[in-house]
């Protein structure tokens, strides 16, 4: 009889978090596919240029304007540069601007988020920041900031970096604000839940409470704010250099290739579906590993 | 018969926001208000000038310029009356010089008044102009869509300080043109009507007008020549195959002027370099380390293949040229020798100079590498010239970095941001420019010594590129002392000859024109590009 | 009792066997299991914790389908109203959204999380029965408002508009059962429907239910871990082991004629009322089989660890549009009392009358208004917040609400591990021993570690909590319904767990419950609230063998015993109005006066509402 | 909450100051000048004279000042003036733009109504649209819906509107003929016809519109109802006998609205502020044009007047926002 009850229950050995996270998500079949096409692009983009023998920047104005083909299999465009060439190029840029942007704008606007949802104190002042940024003319701002930054950043960081730095900085403190107030309110709606009561009564810090209960909980609009971000900083960074703001002039990237495209949307389709094409790609996969991601951590969803 | 074919649709890609051109330089508040407003003597298509509110144009054959050419006498025509029924008078005509005049008003048109020390009127419809010294060109004042008369009953109230208050009057003008306002709305649409008291009863044709502002070139091009919904399109500053695939579309015809519109390359003879000092970056206190160099400017523009550029960014709209004054005739320079690409020349000159090619294939000489920052502002077909030109210049060795610029910083004045184009912290930059009418002396004076933007003038100066050769200053001097036509003519091509052929610090590239579309069924459209592109208007009509 | 034999069984479950898909194959919730409850009848699952109570019920109930589990084999036959039997098991969601709710209710084991946080009380009642019943909004609320009093919630009207996080535990648990009750279904799923009530409300559901199933003929499958209710509402008893029965017959045949081993196992670890009568001292319960020393009593010292003056905790009422306040919750009113080390004092008392607030005011979950809170000779009310924390080091909580207090996005194993990760006591693998170590010591299989709360039974998720609790070896733990959720097997080694360590360790205990046996068996001294103040406080034994105040005899009087031969009839309980805590803006409750009535035993004088 | 309100609205207007502050310095700042747009041909002595006639000459904390008196104290007065037919604003300047010399409030005023039609119409549509497919993407996860869905808003996201717009033009305007490539500003709805040409004139912009918010709301709709279908309380709606379509759109949608009413008011300014891009293709001409084209020329009492209406609109809103985060959720507390 004691037998009975004290043996133990049948028992599997123990799994790794980080295990299961990842079994889940290798099940999720958009997410690996997401997964899959990301990384094709972003190799595609940083190995491909070493492959390919042309130059992004190089004119042959004999082979303008010419149809895809083998030697061009996307074409030349009204300089009788190779497309190709500069998609992957542009990629180059667009991804990276993208990505550290969208990281840049995440961090800003979930910590902001996060401390003005949870510590009542700093609640008004950050918010009336958030207001602040949000009522800011973007373009003056960014004609500010070039001012005031490029020749420091152009001198310490040499004038590509220098570019990419300003850029990333200008898109990332322009567009942190929606998910700051975004998280802030599932934050003030969290606060309230009873666990974080209980972790408050087992002495958990306040940064280990933000850190462990409530940041995982509001998981899921930060993932779909990184989605949107990374398009959004894409076209901003098209937007930015076609204002003058941006990278050189002959330094492609997605945006600027499908604004440049635009007005020969009639004669070149094939011109602007490239790069509308690789934007649009890119932001499914994002969002597609997003949405992996999103249900693996979710330990609700996990194991069905 | 006056208002007989209806309605017409204008579409101008930037749109009016104010109809008073003495309070807005801009050409889209110039040529809108052209329609309302009218000046006594306007250029025609070809140049020359035509009586317009006056009786005919003042000379000095017919004694309405004064043989020491101080003053100029303007006859007004009989019976004009405004759009509300008022006559025109002399009164008219000197109000607007005051107008304009006044210290504290702003005038954006205060150069053509300039040297203007009185305005007598000497009966109704007689004003005569009186300069403090004599005016080989005295067509300054109220000649060409720059200085219309205006009502002096509807402005009385209006001067100087008081100027930008008058919004009514300013969206609204009375005046003697061919339509009038029914509804101005800034920066969107104007909708006009025709005027009933316009001096010709036949016209114009139309009863009533459209002018709708704002988009871009691509749509205003394709609302004329593809959809057919607008009668004209102003400007079309697109690629030549975009025009093409749009005049496909068969609503519609392209049409093309050429004025006196240079696109080119200006040559900073001062180091720009950041390691200087505020204040002195780009001041004749320190040369440009290489730009100096004649044979360096000399192979620039060498290299260029003009009719290439052409053909990629202007098409019909533009022609390769190597002059600054590209016309009138009589001020053009027969120069032709940089119409033909060198590379071998350029290189040539170059290794003779002594710039010797790097393990990069940059060229240097005594530690200086031939290393260029090249800055224009933002615009699809000046960033293909970069591309290009970068290309052209590597193969001559010289290293180019590019860079371009939003056209609201770049040729805002404002002293402090350091990407204006009068502040040029860059090696070269390139920007189009012309002449007002068709007397190039201001504009040769401008590249004049004390003409050079510096510090102590807030950068404001139009001697971009701080060339100063005390020959040229001289001979600038000289043309505004002649009169003689053949003579100022002259003059004006050596001063020409000197800043591009000679020096090479202006190196012109495009004789750009205007390329503007209409629909098939207006008629009457005569292009202009040496006044107001709607100078005609009252005789544009419906093609049946 | 109404038994027919002639009649069909109103729910008949056969060889009822439910999967639950992980990774690692399905894990099976409930194995096989087979019996019919008839009208009229009340049917007790009993059985340890996880065993499959619950999702046998849900299976019922079609509802286990969305959390994740299937249905893999078996039958779920149910008689309609209309007549006809269907197989639940085979319905079409459509189908049994007639059924849920109208023919059967349910009761929710964890009425925190099963109430709609946005949703008032009213609003969340009213809707089955506009839905089922077709009545219109007044109609509705009319009912709901009635079923609030039926199960005796003070303040009704108010409640109504009130929200749930507003409530008291079992106050939350009677709105579910309102709910459940709300359509008179004919067949009723309790799932640990008293597991919060005080003993004289749980005597009144139980009674409400009784009569309910008498009058109406529902049948009731009523799922407890308290034999002593099990002896009182029970018809028949069906006993759960590890996802399959293992034993079934009346009532009387379970308690008095075991068969089982499990069965036999569980009613030796009943404890029951007066078992302690002329001891002073607590001490551990022997159970059965269990070998070693025999247990002794715990003496406790004489120090003051925590000394309690004068709390007073309030809650804002808001109403209107704009949600002003327009009354307080006079939730402590009041409240003094002294907790010597190595002792444990027990609040017993009305639901609703304060006891986790006060708990809660201890530690500053909830700021008090005024009063003072001395720990250790620590001044808790002066603390800012970084010396709170270091000072909760001492001082832990385990939750009314487990599944609530236990974050859904984090494995047990780190929730465990966090107390130790806080405070830096642990690290590496110590750290993994440690957690293995306390998983073990509330009897948790070492591979849940990995798993998340919802994967868990009520019972599991309590023994999480606990073992939370335990985790930074505190002076003083307050245990708010700590094991009201487990089977009493489990209970009882849990309770004895917490005196080992009490005499080991010299632990205090703030223990708050309603099972007055529990309380009897743990106790050095008994703290009795109504209405926010503790109206008799003094040692166990006093307080037990010689009631003094009103409250206090009327609630020794109602609580159950384990024997069903012992059935208390309705007519012994008296209904009495409860009073309102809520009291308008402005209003000065008067201080409490005591009458010492033996050494330490104290008695209210003044009015306590009662 | 009461005094939550009116706390926060005491607070906004140190907080607007101080926003209007910065906006003024920033366009201090920022290079540029209003003389960009006068030609070259206009010689620099001219164009320094037109600057001090529009007073940039002035120190900068005098033309601070300026605009906030003209702001705050005259044009409120022209507003009851325009309302009761008072004289109280007669003969004080008010905020004059630089470009077209002519009050700016006029100019918005003119620009209202399309600005609404166009911007405000496909803003509300985008939320039709974008609440049900969020709902019913998160109910049905995985999908054909929801991968479509997915698929489409994400797309529609990525691509920007001046690529779609122009697109839009050149199948429906161009090749078909059906709806005109530029928007008519002065056309008035008087009949049913001419409410058919001003549906037919807005049909391109506001779908252009509507795709890119819905595609945003969407997403955020999708992932809050996907955090919520899974609680407890969901099982106790189900459990009532409640239709899926009431737990769906009663139980759980409540729950999950804060994330996307976040969103939705924070759009709403921006409604306000126009769709610059679009309204550039379409030549629509709201405000949003109004901004760009201010910003362009260097108008800074526009664009500062323009600018601080926004940031009014955004601290409104974000104030709905807060009060609506404590309606929905009652444990939300904020004082
Ligand atoms: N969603 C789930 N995923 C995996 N396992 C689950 C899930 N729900 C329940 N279980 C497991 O199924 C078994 C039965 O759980 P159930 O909730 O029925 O227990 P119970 O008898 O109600 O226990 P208690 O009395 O503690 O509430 C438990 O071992 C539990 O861990
Ligand atoms: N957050 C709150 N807001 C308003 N009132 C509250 C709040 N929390 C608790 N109350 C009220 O305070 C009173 C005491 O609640 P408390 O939870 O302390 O009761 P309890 O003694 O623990 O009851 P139970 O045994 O049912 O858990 C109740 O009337 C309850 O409605
Ligand atoms: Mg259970
Ligand atoms: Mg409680």
């Amino acid at each position: 009889m004691t037998e009975l009850i004290n043996q133990p229950v049948p028992s599997a050995p123990p799994r790794s978090q980080w295990r299961d996270i990842w079994d889940q998500f290798k099940t999720h079949r958009g997410a690996l596919i997401g997964g899959i096409v990301f990384v094709v692009i972003v190799l595609a983009v940083f190995i491909g240029p070493w492959l390919w023998p042309y130059d992004p920047t190089f004119i042959d104005i004999r082979s303008r304007n010419q149809n895809p083909s083998w030697a061009h299999p996307l074409g030349t465009d009204q300089l009788g540069r190779d497309m190709l060439a500069r998609m992957m190029a542009g990629g180059q840029t667009s991804v990276s601007v993208g990505i550290t942007a969208m990281l840049l704008a995440l961090f800003l606007g979930s910590l902001i988020g996060v401390l003005a949802g949870y510590f009542k104190r700093l609640d008004n002042m950050l918010m009336r920041t958030t207001d602040l940024f949000l009522a800011l003319p973007l373009l003056p701002l960014l004609l500010v900031m070039v001012l005031l930054f490029r020749e420091p950043l152009n001198a310490a960081f040499g004038p590509e970096t220098g570019i990419f730095i300003l850029i990333v900085t200008a898109i990332g403190i322009t567009s942190w604000m929606p998910t700051a107030r975004i998280v802030r309110g599932d934050v003030l709606a969290l606060k309230e839940r009873e666990f974080v009561l209980a972790a408050r009564s087992i002495g958990t810090t306040n940064f280990r409470m933000i850190t462990r209960h409530v940041l995982p909980n509001v998981m899921s609009p930060i993932m779909v704010s990184a989605t949107l971000g990374i398009a959004n900083a894409i076209i901003t960074e098209s937007a930015l250099s076609f204002l003058g703001l941006g990278f050189p002039p002959d330094f492609p990237t997605w945006g600027r290739l499908l604004f440049d495209a635009v007005d020969y949307m009639q004669q070149y389709p094939e011109r602007v579906l490239w790069p509308g094409l690789a934007i649009s790609l890119t932001v499914l996969s994002v969002n597609y590993l997003g949405d992996g991601l999103r249900d693996a951590l979710d330990p609700r969803i996990r194991g069905r | 018969e006056r208002g007989a074919d209806g309605h017409v649709n204008i579409i101008y890609w930037q749109a009016p926001s104010i109809l008073n051109p003495y309070l807005s330089g801009g050409t889209k508040d110039l040529e809108s208000s052209s329609m309302i407003i009218e000046p006594l003597g306007r250029y025609t298509e070809t140049g020359a000038m035509v009586p317009f509110l006056a009786q005919e144009i003042p000379t000095l054959e017919n004694g309405g310029v004064s043989a020491d050419l101080t003053s100029i006498t303007w006859k007004l025509k009989p019976g004009l009356l405004w759009s509300d029924g008022t006559p025109v008078t002399a009164n008219d005509v000197k109000f607007s010089a005051d107008y304009c005049m006044h210290p504290e008003g702003g005038c954006a048109q205060a150069a053509k008044f300039d040297g203007v020390s009185a305005i007598d009127v000497i009966d109704d419809l007689t004003v005569k102009v009186t300069f403090s010294e004599s005016k080989p060109n005295p067509y300054g004042p109220f000649m060409g869509a720059q200085s219309p008369i205006i009502q002096a009953a509807q402005f009385a109230d209006c001067l100087g300080a008081k100027a930008p208050e008058c919004t009514e009057a300013n969206f609204n003008p009375i005046g003697t043109g061919p339509f009038r306002v029914t509804e101005f709305r800034p920066n969107d649409v104007i909708s006009l009507e025709a005027n009933p008291n316009y001096r010709d009863p036949a016209k114009p044709a139309f009863a009533t007008m459209t002018f709708k502002g704002g988009g871009d070139a691509t749509a205003a091009g394709r609302a004329v020549l593809e959809t057919g919904e607008f009668d004209y399109a102003w400007n079309l500053q697109l690629a030549p195959e975009v025009i093409q695939q749009m005049a496909k579309g068969g609503k519609g015809t392209t049409i093309a002027a050429f004025g006196s519109l240079v696109e080119r390359i200006m040559v900073n003879m001062t180091d720009p370099s950041a390691s200087l000092p505020e204040g002195e970056r780009s001041t004749a206190k320190h040369p440009h380390p290489f730009l100096t160099d004649p044979a360096v400017r000399k192979a620039l523009s060498m290299a260029i293949d003009r009719e290439l550029l052409v053909e990629i960014g202007y098409g019909q709209a533009g022609r390769p040229t190597c002059n600054l004054v590209p016309a009138p005739a009589l001020y053009a320079s027969d120069n032709t020798d940089c119409l033909v690409q060198d590379l071998a020349g350029a290189n040539a000159l170059l290794d003779e100079a002594g710039w010797v090619r790097g393990a990069d294939g940059i060229r240097a000489k005594d530690g200086v590498r031939l290393s260029l920052l090249y800055q224009t502002s933002t615009n699809a077909v000046r960033q293909d010239f970069q591309a290009l030109i970068k290309q052209w210049w590597e193969e001559i060795g010289v290293e180019t970095e590019l860079r371009n610029l939003s056209a609201s910083v770049f040729f805002g004045g404002d002293p402090g941001s350091p990407d204006t184009f009068q502040k040029f912290y860059a090696d070269v930059e390139m920007y189009a420019n012309n002449f007002d009418g068709t007397d190039p002396e201001a504009y040769l004076a401008a590249q004049t010594c004390d003409k050079a933007p510096r510090p102590e003038t807030q950068w404001q100066g139009e001697n971009i590129t701080r060339f100063c050769d005390p020959a040229y200053d001289a001979l600038v001097a000289e043309l505004s002392r002649t009169g003689e036509l053949e003579k100022r003519g002259e003059i004006a091509r050596k001063l020409n000859d000197m800043v591009t052929k000679d020096a090479n610090v202006i190196i012109p590239l495009v004789d750009r024109g205007r390329v503007s579309a209409h629909s098939n069924t207006l008629g009457g459209v005569v292009l202009n590009v040496w006044d107001s592109e709607l100078w005609n208007v009252a005789d544009w009509h419906r093609i049946k | 009792m109404l038994d027919q034999p002639t009649e069909r069984p109103i729910a008949q479950i056969e060889n009822l066997r439910v999967e639950f898909q992980t990774k690692d194959g399905p894990v099976v919730g409930v194995e096989d299991v087979s019996f019919s409850i008839n009208p009229g009848e009340t049917v007790c699952v009993v059985g340890e914790s996880g065993s499959g109570k619950s999702v046998s019920s849900l299976s019922l109930m079609r509802l286990v389908e969305f959390g994740g589990g299937t249905i893999a084999g078996g039958r779920l036959l149910f008689e309609r109203k209309t007549g006809g039997q269907v197989d639940l098991g085979k319905t079409d969601q459509e189908l049994m959204r007639t059924i849920r709710g109208n023919e059967i209710g349910m009761i929710f084991q964890e009425p925190m999380t099963a109430l709609n946080p946005v949703f008032t009380v009213g609003r969340q009642l009213t809707e089955g029965l506009r839905l089922h019943k077709g009545m219109t909004k007044k109609e509705a609320e009319d009912r709901a408002l009635d079923l609030l009093k039926q199960v005796r919630i003070p303040e009704p009207e108010r409640r109504l508009q009130q929200y749930p996080h507003e409530l008291s535990g079992g106050m939350r648990q009677r709105v579910v059962i309102a709910m459940a009750l709300a359509c008179e279904p004919r067949l009723l799923i309790a799932d640990e429907p008293t597991t919060a009530l005080d003993v004289t409300i749980q005597a009144e559901i139980l009674a409400l239910i009784d009569r309910l199933k008498r009058e109406t003929g529902t049948a009731v499958m009523f799922i407890t871990h308290d034999m002593a209710v099990v002896a009182q509402m029970a018809d028949r008893v069906v006993v759960m082991f590890r996802g399959n029965k293992v034993e079934e017959g009346t009532v009387e045949d379970i308690f008095e004629n075991p068969q089982h081993d499990y069965t036999k196992a569980l009613l030796s670890a009943v404890p029951r009322l007066g078992e302690m009568t002329g001891k002073a001292l607590p001490e551990p319960m022997r159970l059965l089989g269990a070998e070693g020393p025999a247990a002794l009593p715990i003496p406790g010292t004489e120090t003051p660890l925590l000394t309690v003056k004068h709390l007073v905790t309030r809650f804002a009422v808001r109403g209107g549009l704009l949600r002003r306040t327009v009354a307080n919750v006079h939730a402590v009113e009041d409240v003094s009392f002294t907790l010597n080390k190595g002792r444990t004092l027990s609040l017993v008392g009305e639901s609703g009358c304060g006891k986790s607030t006060a708990g809660r005011s201890i530690l500053r979950l909830v700021e008090p208004m005024s009063g003072s809170i001395i720990l250790d000779g620590t001044d808790i009310m002066a603390l800012d917040q970084s010396a709170l924390r270091r000072a909760r080091q001492d001082m832990q909580m385990v939750f009314q609400d487990p599944f609530a207090s236990l974050n859904p996005q984090m494995q047990l194993s780190d929730q465990v591990a966090e107390p130790l990760r806080n405070f830096g006591t642990h690290s590496g693998s110590a750290l993994t021993d440690k957690v293995a170590d306390l998983f073990d010591r509330v009897h948790l299989p070492r591979n849940f570690m990995r798993r998340f709360p919802h994967e868990l039974s009520g019972g599991q998720r309590q023994r999480v909590a606990i073992a939370r609790a335990l985790a930074l070896n505190p002076k003083l733990i307050i245990a708010d319904e700590a094991v009201s959720a487990l089977d009493v097997s489990v209970q009882a080694q849990v309770l004895n767990l917490m005196m080992e360590l009490q005499a080991d360790l010299g632990l205090s205990f703030l223990f708050i419950s309603h099972d007055m046996a529990v309380v009897e068996r743990v106790s050095h001294d008994v703290g009795v609230m109504y209405l926010g103040r503790i109206v008799e406080m003094g040692p166990r034994q006093a307080v037990f063998e010689d009631p003094q105040h009103p409250y206090t005899r009327a609630l020794m009087k109602a609580v159950p015993v384990a024997d069903p031969r012992q059935r208390k009839s309705e007519k012994d309980l008296n209904f009495r109005p409860i009073p309102s805590p809520i009291h308008p803006r402005g209003y000065q409750p008067a201080p409490s006066e005591y009458k010492e009535v033996s050494k330490g035993h104290f008695v209210l004088t003044t009015d306590s509402g009662y | 909450m009461l005094t939550f309100t009116i706390r926060r609205l005491v607070l906004a207007v140190p907080t607007l100051l101080f926003i209007s502050l910065v906006i003024f310095m920033l366009l201090q700042l920022a290079p540029g000048d209003p003389m960009a747009q006068v030609p070259l041909t206009v010689p620099p002595e001219v164009k320094e004279k037109m600057r001090e006639a529009l007073g940039l000459g002035a120190p900068v904390h005098v033309q601070f000042f300026k605009w906030i008196v003209q702001f705050f104290w005259v044009e409120p007065q022209v507003l009851i003036d325009h309302l009761f037919g008072t004289t109280f604003s007669e003969g004080q300047l008010r905020v004059l733009s630089w470009q077209t010399r002519s009050p700016v409030m006029d100019i918005v005023v003119q620009r209202l109504p399309q600005t609404l039609w166009v911007v405000g119409m496909s803003y509300v549509l985008g939320v039709l649209i974008a609440l049900p497919i969020g709902i019913y993407s998160a109910y049905r996860q995985y999908s054909a819906f929801d991968q479509i869905g997915t698929f489409v808003s994400m797309v529609g996201f990525s691509v920007p509107t001046f690529f779609t717009g122009v697109l839009l033009i050149v199948i429906f305007s161009v090749n078909l003929g059906w709806f005109p490539s530029i928007y008519d500003t002065t056309h008035k709805v008087t009949d049913w016809d001419s409410l058919m040409f001003q549906l037919r004139q807005m049909i391109m912009p506001v779908m252009v519109l509507a795709l890119y918010n819905a595609a945003q709301i969407s997403r955020f709709m999708r992932a809050s109802m996907l955090d919520n279908l899974n609680q407890d309380y969901v099982r106790t709606a189900r459990a009532k006998g409640l239709g899926e379509k009431t737990v769906v759109l009663v139980h759980v949608l409540r729950n999950s609205m804060i994330p996307v009413v976040t969103v939705i008011a924070l759009g709403v300014p921006q409604v306000f502020g126009g769709a610059i891009i679009t309204e550039q293709v379409f030549k629509v001409n709201g405000l949003g044009q109004l901004l760009i084209t201010a910003i362009e020329a260097n108008d800074l009492p526009m664009v500062q007047t323009l600018t601080f209406i926004f940031a009014l609109l955004i601290v409104i809103f974000n104030l709905i926002a807060d009060i609506l985060y404590g309606i929905l959720d009652p444990r939300i507390r904020y004082d």
